[in-house]
């Protein structure tokens, strides 16, 4: 974030909700779809008072008919609205894939470039909330392996205001996944002056020399703060967050591993199949030469998430965790 | 139309609506004291829906549940204590604690499980009674869901599919008039019992709060279908009583006051049913409060159980993926 | 009940009806002389529905098409020689040979896209009808779709919110007796009809093969849908005269010859409406065969401009995939 | 493949009819739903037959509701029928997310052990048919990233029989990925005694010394015929099929760039945040110290399979483009 400008510490769901109360005054054609996002404000409470400015005209609560309202989305993009269409929890992505992948991806591309679909999906994603195995995925892999989709992932309500009106302006579908856990639990400054932030472009959230943590969305604060451990331990590492997962900024990953040689990629979907797999190859590849040790993938394990607490918390990475694998790994 | 019913089955029947009634009021104060993790959806105010359907079926017929579920899974023949652990993340759950409120299934009892997906156990309970038709087991599959459901196309393709292959699944619609915090008129266009009449699928309504029209009409439904005569579609009027989940406390956004005290005050299921046993001398009231106290008492020693019960250990997390 | 439609107005729906069918012979044609790449579904025996529903509708409204789209595109106003060049994955097609024979869209006329998931775009017309409320502009959203359509749930999701929100936004249910290989009634339980109006949705059937009536009907829901009294679902019972796919060619172990060749002598749109035509005094036969030879020409001239056109270059491959 | 053992050649589809058959003998629980299975042997003529032998209770037409008849299978494999849902083209997998992901792959892990699901998804996946963007895509690396699924991707007739009767046979859901494009045209020998294949060992298709391709269904092939021709060239490969990509057989991969110290993995899905991405990352981490150029990862272009042909036959790795890419990492 550029210095001397003036800020406020606002949470998670209070930028995201400045990011569309914004985007929203500004642009008669995005209104937003959605299970009790009018007066419930959804369940997370990202959206309250919208509705009061905007009207039901506007914040438009749906029947739980995720495909249907998604399908409508999705026609209204290619007709001259912004739908934002609000899927509560990412596990019901799995809802609207028909609609996310076979259309809203491709119709761009199958009309030769004639229709274009300025869409934003709005989810969830995340574990440790004690909600079971359907109400607590991680589901961007499956966006991001999608071409004619761009995927976002925000880390601080910086990047989730900031990103979220580039994701309302960009002309492509866009799926912006929002932490659960991180809404009103993490809060950070947020200029008072508008601005946006322009997808592709990774941002170096701590400077290091001994060991680049790349982390998504939570997992960038689990680095930030096993990057405090390590520092206690004598070991410097650089935390750096892709934003974005598609576009993917590779270069500033791969420059980031060249310079400490060692990397570690955190992320809460599943490991396998996944963003980390992904991230872990390009850098694999573009820093092979540079490399001392392995790149390392933490992910979700490789279970449905247990609701029993004591488990859940044994399924997703840690500060604890990330701060004893890249000790072992600068060993 | 209401067949006649024996004494011992109301009396059973009254029983189990205490239970539920009483368990979700231990939930309540679970989670109110913050022994719960996480969220529950309680079934007050509804008990009569799942008690009358759950007692016309046989023990081995199969139910599908959702996140509103504990009532349907106690009248399926649930033990309190197992529930409560699950509840807790507690080993002796009934699924190890990996499931939660949510989850709770249960073979033993036919209950191929509660489900976190808004209709996502239609297609379970369907291919339930698939097996059922196909392996001539006779048993019948019940799928409870919200109103809320409605709203998910594949309850229409499912009806389609049940209708054309003739199988014997309830489909039953508890319409509580809200979805999590939205009247189900703002969601819900046309008529409830034609979205299933279309698809030729047999619909009924019936009183939910009612348990012996429940009972009664589900009784004959139930045996239809077991007969080989095809699903039907059961919509069931109810109310419930207190949040969307034990959290949702401010609740005057979305409904009145006074409607929730209407429902509590003159249609109450629990009530209606104490006053038909009353008037009609099948029990006195002394004895269906020795009922109560009973499951009051059985209720405090299943909580006691859970929250005492240990932890699953950190070698279970990766166990039970694969069968 | 039929509206008077004028002279102008007729002869320009039997050409458009000729069109399509000499169209779709042109395609059977590439394909038969192995000039087609992959396959092609005609709509061949279809004709009077596409047409009867678009010319009751304005430049500027919109439609969606299916697999089968050709006869709505061309209906709806697409240019032949750009669809045969589409086809053969030609730079000159409406897509740039990106989308084929199932994804022929242009904005120009309004012409959403065809799509080859069945009911893939049920939604996608439904938020058009959105858009055009939300922005005032007083277009109407047709979505055509087979009678096969009616196993996907997300008809009924989508049904349901055109007619919570007054949508103006059509479903036409075009009814040509077979999904791929299976006939309708294999897979289509109850009433069709009464799965629309079961969404408060209204509900029209209509002679498909009766172009007059098609017209007349549609134009009634169109208009009711742009004067803002909401969606409407009309069903068209029809018949494909052809295989599946063009490569469907030996069918008996479906449907009987015999069926076919009553549809084609008895029940033949273009026939019908020839019939009509000329014993109504509204044309001469020599002025409808100038017709077919005129669009015989056109058609001819068409193929060889796709033939010829060459193919988008290879940098072409990764462009438009982001706006 | 056993030595000295009868064998006949079979197509692909043939083998696949043949462990269907044997298995529908074997065990009455066995049954089929899907779109025109029954007297039309689905679109691509793969179950022709059956229902002759078997009967309409159990190769059972269906409406189209992918969603729909796959939640009945899910259902029926936890009541005591072992089903296999149809899925014609793979890209309506977008269709049966929440059947399969939500419900399958999670039931016997939320019910703590109490319920199975042994079912089998079969559906198809690859491109080059003309078919364009909406049925030619290969999304299997969606279903290998979510616990509790097993996902089996055959190369050759044999491998397709004794693997698909392994699938039926198991306890767990499994999604069973059959290139359209070999159905017909690809043919094996196939031993005429009955034989499964465990899941979890991957097959050495071709010995050699100098790099290790990594194949997958079809690539298998691909790979198998770029070998040729680098051997023409005197570079000899190995060509390593994995067989199934969860479980995923580590070890032979690994030992194999060891050996090698060179690979391509060669896949055709989506390579972005896809099965090259996992199996790259698996071997950049195995083999680190014995790789003598970063993994090389080979899979469809990241754009919407293009219906024209001239564009589709650039999406897709070829003989010569595995050829290619070979020899230049071989230098
Ligand atoms: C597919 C899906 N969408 C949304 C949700 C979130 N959600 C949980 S319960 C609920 C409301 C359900 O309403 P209803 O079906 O009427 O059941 P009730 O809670 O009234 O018993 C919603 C929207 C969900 N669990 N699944
Ligand atoms: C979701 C989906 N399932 C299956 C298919 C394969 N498929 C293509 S056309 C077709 C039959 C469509 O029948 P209908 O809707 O009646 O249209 P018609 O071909 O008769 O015009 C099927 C099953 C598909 N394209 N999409
Ligand atoms: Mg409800
Ligand atoms: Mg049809």
């Amino acid at each position: 974030m550029p210095e001397m400008i003036a800020t406020r510490e606002l949470t998670l769901a209070q930028a995201v909700r400045e990011a569309l109360a914004e985007e929203m005054r500004r642009d008669s054609t995005v209104c937003i779809f959605g299970e009790d996002v009018a007066e419930a404000g959804t369940p997370f409470k990202v959206l309250s008072g919208l509705v009061e400015e905007f009207g039901t005209n506007r914040v438009i609560d749906t029947p739980i008919s995720e495909a249907g309202f998604t399908g409508v989305a999705v026609g209204a993009a290619m007709t001259g609205m912004r739908p934002i269409a609000d899927i509560m929890f990412g596990d019901f992505l799995t809802l609207v894939m028909d609609q996310m992948v076979n259309q809203a991806a491709k119709v761009h591309y199958m009309s030769g470039g004639k229709w274009k679909v300025p869409m934003v999906m709005r989810t969830t994603l995340g574990a440790t909330r004690r909600s079971a195995a359907q109400h607590s995925q991680s589901l961007h892999a499956w966006f991001s392996h999608v071409p004619g989709l761009k995927v976002v992932l925000p880390s601080t309500p910086y990047d989730a205001k900031g990103l979220l009106k580039t994701a309302i302006r960009d002309d492509n579908p866009v799926v912006f996944f929002e932490d659960k856990m991180m809404h009103h639990k993490l809060k950070g400054p947020v200029p008072v002056e508008e601005y946006t932030i322009p997808f592709g472009v990774a941002d170096i959230k701590r400077e290091g020399d001994d060991i680049t943590l790349i982390g998504t969305s939570s997992m960038v604060q689990i680095a930030l703060g096993a990057a405090e451990l390590l520092a206690e331990a004598g070991i410097s590492a650089e935390v750096v967050d892709p934003r974005t997962t598609w576009p993917l900024d590779e270069k500033t990953l791969i420059d980031s591993v060249k310079k400490t040689s060692r990397a570690i990629v955190i992320d809460e979907g599943y490991g396998r199949y996944g963003v980390t797999s992904e991230i872990a190859a390009v850098i694999a590849q573009g820093a092979f030469y540079d490399l001392d040790k392995p790149v390392m993938r933490m992910g979700a394990m490789h279970v449905p998430i247990p609701f029993s607490p004591p488990l859940e918390d044994l399924t997703v990475p840690t500060e604890k965790s990330v701060f004893e694998a890249a000790q072992a790994l600068c060993r | 139309m209401t067949t006649a019913i024996g004494k011992e089955k109301l009396l059973r029947m009254y029983r189990q609506m205490v239970s539920i009634r009483l368990f979700e009021e231990q939930v309540n104060e679970l989670y109110t004291r913050a022994l719960m993790p996480g969220l529950a959806h309680l079934y007050i105010g509804e008990e009569a829906v799942a008690v009358g359907i759950c007692e016309a079926l046989r023990s081995d017929d199969y139910i599908t549940s959702t996140h509103r579920g504990h009532g349907h899974c106690l009248a399926k023949g649930a033990a309190p204590d197992r529930m409560f652990a699950e509840l807790l993340g507690k080993r002796a759950g009934y699924c190890k604690g990996k499931g939660g409120s949510m989850h709770i299934a249960d073979p033993d009892t036919g209950n191929l499980g509660a489900n976190a997906i808004v209709a996502g156990s239609v297609g379970i309970a369907t291919g339930a009674a698939f097996s059922s038709k196909h392996l001539g087991n006779g048993r019948v599959a019940v799928c409870f869901f919200g109103e809320g459901a409605l709203g998910q196309g594949v309850v229409y393709e499912e009806m389609n599919l049940a209708q054309l292959w003739k199988l014997p699944v309830i489909y039953v619609c508890e319409n509580n008039l809200y979805t999590e915090y939205t009247h189900f008129s703002e969601t819900t266009a046309g008529d409830i019992l034609q979205r299933a009449t279309a698809f030729g699928v047999r619909a009924e309504r019936v009183d939910g709060q009612d348990v012996r029209a429940v009972y009664s009409t589900a009784n004959e439904l139930i045996e239809r279908a077991r007969r080989g005569d095809g699903p039907a579609f059961l919509l069931c009027d109810t109310y419930r009583y207190t949040g969307h989940h034990v959290g949702d406390i401010n609740r005057d956004y979305y409904r009145a006051k006074s409607e929730e005290q209407h429902w509590k005050s003159d249609r109450d299921p629990i009530k209606i049913f104490t006053e038909h046993l009353i008037s009609e001398k099948i029990a006195e009231q002394t004895s269906l409060e020795k009922i109560q106290t009973e499951v009051a008492t059985q209720m405090k020693s299943a909580v006691e159980f859970a929250v005492n019960a240990p932890y699953p250990g950190a070698e279970e997390v990766d166990q039970d993926v694969y069968a």
